[in-house]
């Protein structure tokens, strides 16, 4: 069901945990399904995310999309990492099958969660993000038979 | 090829190798239509009533009372909507039960877009129906109870001879989906007021793709597959001759071992729950704790999805279950779990593990050794643990 | 044993060896419920997907279009009810032929009952659709038009890419009942204009209980056995892999060797045809001459019922049917042949023997002469065709 690159970051997470006195820390839920991921950011003063750690309660994809989503956003800076959507999470992981592609906005849900909460600690504005929703959920239509 | 140790035998068992061999020849020797007028096709027409026979026996009812299907899903449709079309003209109301198997509610829900009205009775948190309320939701309008014989995920087991007695004292028709039940509890149609009961073919080593719908005698009942004369006119399509012979010898074979393999499954059943609930903390057992069916251990592990853990433990060539295997093309967390009383984040670390006759206490430690590190780690890696022992030490201070 | 000459192919067919062997392992040892997330299950899925793209290949269409079912009994009620709940509020006129396999006419009629209404178009003497007749018979309100691919008796073949266009053009949906055409003549569903296909896998050497429908994709229809999320939400059951495994070899299998085969089996049936006209006096050819199954021949012998000609057949060992198999438990003359305008009588004494890639020219020269003499004796005994000889007689005076 899942990609050998899926199956790798979930047997083996890269940057489960977490960061003590975190820059910026982000909690998201996902309606559908009622999974949580949380991402801590450690960013420097020039903006770079020096570390970046997460906690999962969720399925096999949300483990490894938590996981490559760390992987990417590791080194970036804070506008730079705004890219890492969920389609480059998925892209990375070789792909999702259809009814896990939700998994994936949980990771860049939660990224950006992180940094809303670095920006309001730090009293800055960060260009082009915006105030996460609690809950996320997505227009996608299930047939209806 | 790593050892597998299959704990999933409420989602379909192993073939048994008996019984593949008792349908080989009908595949390519005894191949010919049971309707038929010739000796090859009088062949097959034997062998099937010999099984209907076996059958029948095993439910203390006769070989005519039983009619053959493709399996649960379509024993259950036909015994709701054609009961409902032939009985509409006495009343729209049907009763059921919260923890029904899907294709008992989707087809109730189906019901009630055509005009039927539907009462689904709630159950306690062990999962036992609230015969009180079944009780209370009888109308003069009532044509059917259809309450399961024990759950596929919880594996309690209901109190059918009760609900049996008020179904007949009501003069209402009670249809029993025992796909579970049937093969590992002792049945008697007659004794629990069985008027339709559906069961399936895979779930007791049988092949898959067969299973039956035994209706009293004297029920009437509309077709639901319609077209040729097969099952004396009730159910069309030629018959699956391999697949009966199969089910007719899983059958027999099911009720000779029932004492014994199922004597054995209860002990190994309570030796995993016992050490489950004591090594292995914030973990609670769903379902009855007697009145549970001999395989059948269901667990929810708090703090704890349950997909990462059946992943974890296929990778330890354990197979297990969570939720129904029927509803995981769904997200939502198990209706079953929810009905107990369960809350939505506990449900989703539910596991269920069937065992069968082949499974041994070594596997049974295995699985437990293994099971311990996986919820470790899961723990370790979820935020609702994190914060669920960040509050304790809050506590603590 | 005494040897058997099996001409009852459009009953069903022996499972070739080769489709049995396929389909072993998936009882034994990966019998894994395909819904399920452990490698076990993977197994199952991938050998569900695979024969789903054989069988979409063969058709001209998507895997994803083809949907498992248990038989073409079940695709046929499969596709005309939950087509007819669809699109209901597009209108309630349904239009098929005369001479559709029951599954088809009894889903009909069950329908009319629901307020549905239906046109049953005529055939020819040959047992070929009215064209005009069809397009007269299309209503603002017509949602469906059910034709079947070819006839299980007379094997006529239906004109469906002519049917299809007329359908396309009125933009109504349109099912073909390919359960006796396919694997015995190429299908295309894109060229025919076909929205759904049954068919049925014993029928073409697979096993028997499994069939599948074809849905195109866009196709708006309800489920017919509701219940667990397989089969893409459409149709509920534990999905039968073994069967579908072998429904899969079965259809590559047929695809392959068709042309070759039914080359083959049209010489034979030719022959055979040619001889009987022939060497049996008052004996007429049901169905088109030419325009038919490859290896179907049907007759009406005069004066002569068809029970006793199968029985005695079947003491030289030859396995024949008359009227459909499907329709034994009806006494009535089969309705296909009445379609096609044979009176009562001469409908009661058909013969259909459908031949298979086993059969020999021998085979046939023995069933020939085996025929001559049964028919003989059976006219001897018969009072009809003592009154006609007297008649005939009087006549010659
Ligand atoms: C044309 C036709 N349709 C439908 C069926 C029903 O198929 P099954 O008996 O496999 O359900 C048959 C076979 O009996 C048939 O010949
Ligand atoms: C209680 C119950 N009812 C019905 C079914 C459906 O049976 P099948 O999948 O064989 O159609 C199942 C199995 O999934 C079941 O456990
Ligand atoms: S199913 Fe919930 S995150 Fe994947
Ligand atoms: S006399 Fe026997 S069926 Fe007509």
């Amino acid at each position: 069901m899942y990609s050998e690159k899926v199956m790798d970051h979930f047997q083996h997470p890269r940057n489960v945990g977490e960061i003590e006195n975190a820059s910026g820390v982000g909690t998201v839920g996902n309606a559908k399904c009622g999974d949580i991921m949380r991402m801590y950011l450690d960013i420097d003063d020039n903006g770079v995310i020096q570390d970046c750690k997460f906690k999962t309660f969720g399925c096999g994809a949300a483990v490894a999309t938590s996981s490559m989503a760390t992987e990417l956003v590791k080194g970036k800076t804070i506008q730079q990492a705004l890219e890492v959507t969920n389609k480059a999470v998925m892209e990375a992981l070789d792909g999702l099958p259809p009814v896990k592609v939700h998994c994936s906005l949980l990771a860049e849900e939660a990224i950006h969660a992180a940094l809303w909460d670095y920006a309001e600690k730090h009293h800055i504005k960060i260009e082009g993000l915006s105030k996460p929703k609690n809950d996320i959920s997505e227009g996608e239509e299930e047939d209806e038979y | 090829m790593k050892k597998i140790i299959y704990l999933d035998n409420a989602a379909t068992t192993k073939t048994a190798p008996e019984v593949v061999d008792a349908m080989l020849p009908y595949f390519t020797e005894f191949y010919g239509n049971a309707s038929t007028i010739y000796d090859l096709g009088n062949h097959s027409k034997n062998a099937m009533n010999e099984a209907r026979d076996i059958i029948a026996d095993a439910l203390g009812a006769r070989g005519e009372e039983i009619y053959f299907t493709a399996g649960g899903s379509e024993s259950d449709n036909w015994a709701l909507k054609a009961t409902a079309e032939a009985y509409k003209s006495k009343g729209n109301h049907i009763i059921t039960s919260k923890i029904e198997h899907h294709a008992i509610l989707h087809t109730c829900e189906w019901l009630e877009k055509q005009g039927f009205e539907v009462t689904y009775v709630d159950v306690d948190e062990n999962g036992v129906i609230k015969l009180n309320e079944l009780k209370k939701a009888i109308r003069p309008t009532t044509i059917l109870i259809s309450v399961m014989f024990a759950n596929n995920e919880i594996g309690t087991i209901q109190p059918i001879k009760e609900i049996g007695e008020i179904a007949k004292e009501h003069g209402i028709l009670f249809h029993t989906d025992a796909v579970q039940a049937f093969g590992q509890v002792p049945i008697n149609v007659d004794e629990c007021h069985i008027d339709m009961l559906s069961a399936s073919g895979h779930k007791l080593n049988g092949p898959k793709g067969i299973g039956f719908l035994y209706i009293r005698k004297g029920v009437k009942i509309r077709s639901f597959v319609h077209g040729g004369a097969q099952e004396r006119k009730r159910r069309a399509g030629t018959e699956n001759i391999p697949g009966i012979v199969g089910l007719g010898v899983a059958t027999k074979r099911a009720i000779a071992s029932m004492q014994e393999r199922t004597a054995k499954e209860i002990e190994l059943r309570d030796y995993l729950i016992d050490r489950v609930l004591k090594e292995i903390p914030y973990t609670r057992l769903n379902g009855h704790r007697t009145n549970r069916l001999p395989n059948n251990a269901n667990f929810s592990f708090q703090f704890i999805e349950g997909e990462s853990m059946l992943i974890m433990l296929d990778m330890d060539g354990i197979c297990g279950s969570s939720g129904s295997a029927c509803t995981s093309g769904s997200l939502d967390p198990s209706h079953v779990l929810l009905a107990i009383g369960l809350p939505h984040e506990i449900a989703h670390g539910s596991l269920r593990l069937t065992l069968s006759e082949e499974i041994t206490k070594e596997d049974i430690d295995f699985v437990i050794e293994k099971l311990k590190s996986i919820i470790e780690r899961l723990r370790s890696m979820s935020p609702l643990y994190e914060d669920f022992v960040r509050k304790s030490k809050g506590g603590e201070k």
